[in-house]
């Protein structure tokens, strides 16, 4: 199979989801001049930097049939934006009895490792999480990153749409054609027997090196990315954690309320899969400081694999 | 602007039925028929009623938390709109919005809004809808005086200029954002001055003149279909109640002397436009009381459908999330 | 020892701590005329419907040596300046170097059961918790709050000060004096030895009221406030949870992601509190919906004390 | 403003070593010898030195992600500037923040931000400061052309010049926001426009000429001092390179012409201030040279400085979280 990167894999879904459907429309700061040479500047619009406005405007545009993709940059802008994102996006629908439908996109970079500092490497996944009316998609390969895309823009709801930085230009194998994945729908990129390893955006990458290195020495690591947050598919990770009867989380995010918090919460609510917990679930995210600018201290505060591995060997011996 | 007699009474006829409906809605608070908080548009029902009158029944509309006389001008059937304010499952949003969440998107009314500012990008949306459609529609936000103190008014002015989207923006100067005076939130309280940085129209107008406000808005529709961007229609008008209440209206604070001076018969919204009409003979005496009836028959039908309609049940509680 | 209201409560602590340093000052949306005619329009202001730009001005006003205490009204409104919050306040004084201290307070009241509707009605605590920077108060009690708005106002970091909206007219006995209470440590309201019950604002007086119930079927219930959630007093509920080996959460936030998906998953990583649970844990929050408006759809999107006690029979039964 | 010839000469010193110090730290950065996003101050050095020269140093300022200028204006050390980029414990934030985040509270610089208008309200709040202690004092926030696309611009003039606060709005329209053109993302451009909306002063100046941008900011702290509430200040400059870079620089998209012409000895900040300076007899060309070649020597010596210092240590990574 053609192997692309995740920028690439996200680009195609983009041209595919406006060719298909001409109500499909996007706004962003900066100018996408290869959309905006195929569609168009009335459909591919780059906007003043007023994230608020044009995160209602895609809201309100989408309320009026048609189905916009707004890009934020950074998840750091999104902040300007939030009272339209947990006033009105997230509550829209409901609190309107359901007589209207808001297919928006709203998508924005997340993730430290580039030494750009505190504003710009933020991974707050989980203040979205808890916001009853969005859904929320994170996807770590490029097949995933342009399948959840296409059904992202196809979805009938407002979903936030999180591109992890890191990976941006990672290359993996892409179907040709339409290919879709489903939101909600879990994917175990590695089968394994003693330990199940949760690992989200560029931490399922890290999980699976460390799990190869563990295979060397007899140790089974599962490794499973959600790559949706909501719905998160509770069942397939209770059922693998059934199966290990251990969990490690990892993620880049502040442990603290976070969607580390919410799968250690998932699985030990669960009656049945509590019973089949056979340590502490552990967490391996980043430290509760805001990502530091230099090198040393940046590796510091976010997840490793070595960090990885002494959280996968704690509960292999810990009971 | 047409100036026809059936145009002109139906005009007349629902900035009654605006009064009338929260009148009435703040009897049901008080005897606790209905729930949660209320913002009644009392006095400002000829802002409303006059930029409803030169839009068209596809053009769309976003409305603010004091949202009764927005709906109620754009055409909403009061019976829902009260099942709502019931928190009944014929509510306009079965129950789930109550008085500041009315919307009917049929009718192009985007939806009453609890955030003070908060409407304007998601009208300006519509106005970019309306754009790309290429149908002539144009969309409308309303918001308040204090509403100017938001960044999110300068922000969709900014955009929809540049844009030229067909948006018209309403500033009901009621002279209040809650308990503060508009001067002392705003250094320079006319607030069309902010559209020359922006190269757009920026029109003042009397806000209790529903003629004026009317011709103001088809001007401003003239403009945004002629492509030439949206215009900021500052409609100066006076909250003749309190600003919100919950189980009892909040004492009243204001000089009664200026509380008399809005209510006199030439400057009351209402009394002036009868006037109006009667003058020019469009209406007699009779007519206004034969509409002053019928708004009353209807609004007690609206109160027993309302009542009649059931509460929702529990169960569907996680119904209307999500769209398919 | 005297009664009053939470209110009355957090008025006096506005005064004494006015009185008590002049280079306390206060902005809100809405006038507070016994404070302005105390203090005066220049320390007490009223300010334009700007959130964004009033929470800017009390963090540059607390890093220019005054000690601001901001108040948004509903944390609805917050949202309208969570820039300034995320980007800035819970990351300037790291991304600094600690050069400088941001003594600033931000009061606004939460949660449901007013029939006010999705907007008016949140309580997303967990969406600051997450924030690594920031501290985040939730009193329950009238002592409480008077005791833990002075400690905020005191305090040289940012400060969240939540006031649930239904505890507001609430009496309790409050010590006269300088009656401050420490930011970070939790309270036990009442002791037990059956199960842990850990309550938020509201639901610590719900869970009270249920375990007096309980306490007549011999079923003893410990009912502890955690009071301040960051920093969160990790090593009272485990010491409690060891005791009791069982645990229940309630508050009125959606589950996911919440204080309470927190709480879960620092006991059930803790090997030692892991070990001597005996029972899931059970999280009793609202539904995953934006809080309705009608009655009966709000009571039934809340949590009450049919479900806590419910949970309590689950953790008590279930093995 | 006092002409003395130490204050001018210190004028154009500040300017050369912001240019010479953002030309070094792009070869820094091609190199790795530093670390993350890098946003050159290069053309707009009359900005910050006019302004700053008419502040005292305890006037408070924010800053942008553009920031070196205004930390090097406003009094900064370049040896713990150049630390901070280096990523080193001797850096203005111990290694913490880098370029985008440069602070010294100590002398009124309250921090660069890397968010589009943050600093604003921050800077007001500094202003409240000043107004509440009565001694004189004025805050000044810098931000861009783009940055007036953002609520928070507006929010910021609302409120400072509602309570009349002694703070300057100082506007680099350096003609682009990244990659967009001013033109292309507000109708109207003479962003001074703004400010009879909020009734307060808009004064434009040619941001290229560092006395007349000196002068303009020194009558707008008169206006400050006298209680007359803030200014927003347009000066109009042009971002001689790229808006940002990381391992290299992006490719130049604009016309050569555009460039060279202002480029040119009579546009050019640096080159117009020293022909006037010398006209005026102030300075002579070997003083010139002199200037330079100490701004050289200073700046390698603040490399030596950073180089030598050491990295932060991982086990300090909690340190500065929260202050006791
Ligand atoms: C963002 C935000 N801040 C504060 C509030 C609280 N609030 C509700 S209505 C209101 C006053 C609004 O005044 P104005 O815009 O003039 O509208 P009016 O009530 O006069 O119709 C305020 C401050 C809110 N709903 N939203
Ligand atoms: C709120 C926000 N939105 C978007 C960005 C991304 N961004 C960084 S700099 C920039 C352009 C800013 O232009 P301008 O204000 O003119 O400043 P200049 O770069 O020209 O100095 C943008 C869009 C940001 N940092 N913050
Ligand atoms: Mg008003
Ligand atoms: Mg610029």
């Amino acid at each position: 199979m053609r192997e692309i990167t995740v920028t690439q894999a996200l680009e195609e879904a983009m041209i595919e989801e406006m060719e298909r459907d001409e109500r499909v429309i996007t706004m962003a700061t900066t100018r996408a001049p290869a959309l905006e040479n195929k569609f168009g500047d009335r459909r591919v619009r780059f906007t003043p930097i007023s994230e608020a406005a044009f995160t209602g405007i895609g809201l309100g545009a989408a309320g009026s049939g048609f189905r916009p993709v707004v890009h934020w940059g950074m998840v750091t802008f999104s902040f300007v934006a939030m009272d339209q994102i947990v006033n009105q996006a997230s509550k829209i629908r409901y609190m309107f009895g359901g007589q209207a439908d808001f297919p928006v996109t709203y998508r924005c970079t997340t993730g430290g490792g580039a030494q750009i500092a505190a504003q710009h490497s933020q991974s707050p996944y989980s203040m979205f999480m808890h916001l009853a009316g969005l859904k929320v998609v994170l996807p770590s390969t490029p097949a995933d990153a342009k399948g959840l895309l296409k059904s992202s823009i196809r979805d009938n709801n407002p979903v936030i749409f999180f591109e992890c930085s890191r990976l941006a230009g990672v290359t993996g194998p892409v179907p040709d054609g339409d290919h879709v994945v489903p939101i909600g729908v879990a994917d175990i990129k590695r089968a394994g027997r003693d330990v199940t390893v949760v690992g989200l955006a560029y931490y399922v990458r890290e999980a699976l090196a460390v799990a190869d290195s563990l295979a060397k020495e007899g140790i089974s690591v599962e490794v499973l990315d959600p790559r949706t947050l909501v719905p998160m598919d509770a069942a397939a990770i209770r059922a693998s954690v059934r199966r290990t009867g251990r969990l490690v989380i990892v993620d880049e995010a502040p442990a603290t309320c976070s969607a580390a918090s919410e799968i250690a919460a998932l699985v030990t609510e669960d009656a049945e899969t509590f019973r089949a917990l056979e340590a502490p679930v552990q967490r391996v995210c980043a430290a509760p400081v805001p990502v530091p600018f230099s090198p040393p201290l940046e590796q510091a505060a976010l997840p490793d694999r070595a960090r990885i591995e002494a959280a996968i060997r704690r509960v292999l011996t810990c009971r | 602007m047409s100036d026809d007699k059936t145009a002109l009474v139906e005009m007349l006829r629902k900035m009654i039925m605006i009064r009338e409906f929260d009148l009435l809605a703040i009897e049901l608070r008080k005897a606790k028929k209905i729930f949660g908080a209320l913002h009644p548009y009392v006095g400002e029902e000829a802002v409303a009623v006059g930029v409803c009158a030169a839009l068209a029944p596809s053009d769309r509309i976003t409305s603010t938390h004091r949202g009764h006389g927005h709906c109620i001008a754009k055409g909403a059937d009061i019976n829902r709109m009260m099942a709502e304010l019931f928190g009944r499952v014929d509510g306009y949003c079965k129950g789930k919005g109550g008085s500041m969440h009315i919307a009917d998107f049929a009718i192009g009314m985007l939806g009453a809004n609890g955030i003070v500012a908060g409407g304007m990008p998601i009208a300006c949306g519509a106005a970019l809808a309306a754009q790309l459609e290429d149908r002539g529609g144009v969309a409308a936000c309303f918001f308040g005086d204090g509403a100017t103190g938001e960044g999110e008014f300068h922000e969709t002015l900014n955009i929809s200029a540049i844009w030229k989207l067909p948006l018209i923006f309403v500033c009901e100067n009621n002279r209040y954002g809650a308990g503060n005076a508009v001067e002392s939130v705003r250094r320079v309280t006319d607030i069309e001055l902010h559209a020359p940085a922006y190269g757009i129209a920026g029109v003042a107008v009397d806000g209790n003149d529903v003629l004026a406000v009317r011709d103001a808005t088809a001007q401003a529709v003239e403009r945004a279909r002629r492509g030439d961007g949206p215009t900021l229609l500052h409609c100066k008008t006076f909250r003749s109640l309190f600003h919100a209440m919950r189980d009892a209206p909040p004492p009243e604070t204001r000089a009664p002397e200026l509380l008399a001076q809005w209510k006199a018969r030439d400057r009351d919204s209402i009394a002036r436009f009868e006037d109006v009409l009667t003058a020019r003979g469009v209406v007699a005496a009779a007519d206004v009381t034969a509409i002053r009836e019928q708004v009353k028959r209807d609004l007690e039908a609206a109160v027993e459908f309302a009542d009649k309609s059931p509460y929702p049940d529990p169960a569907d509680l996680l119904v209307d999330m999500f769209a398919e």
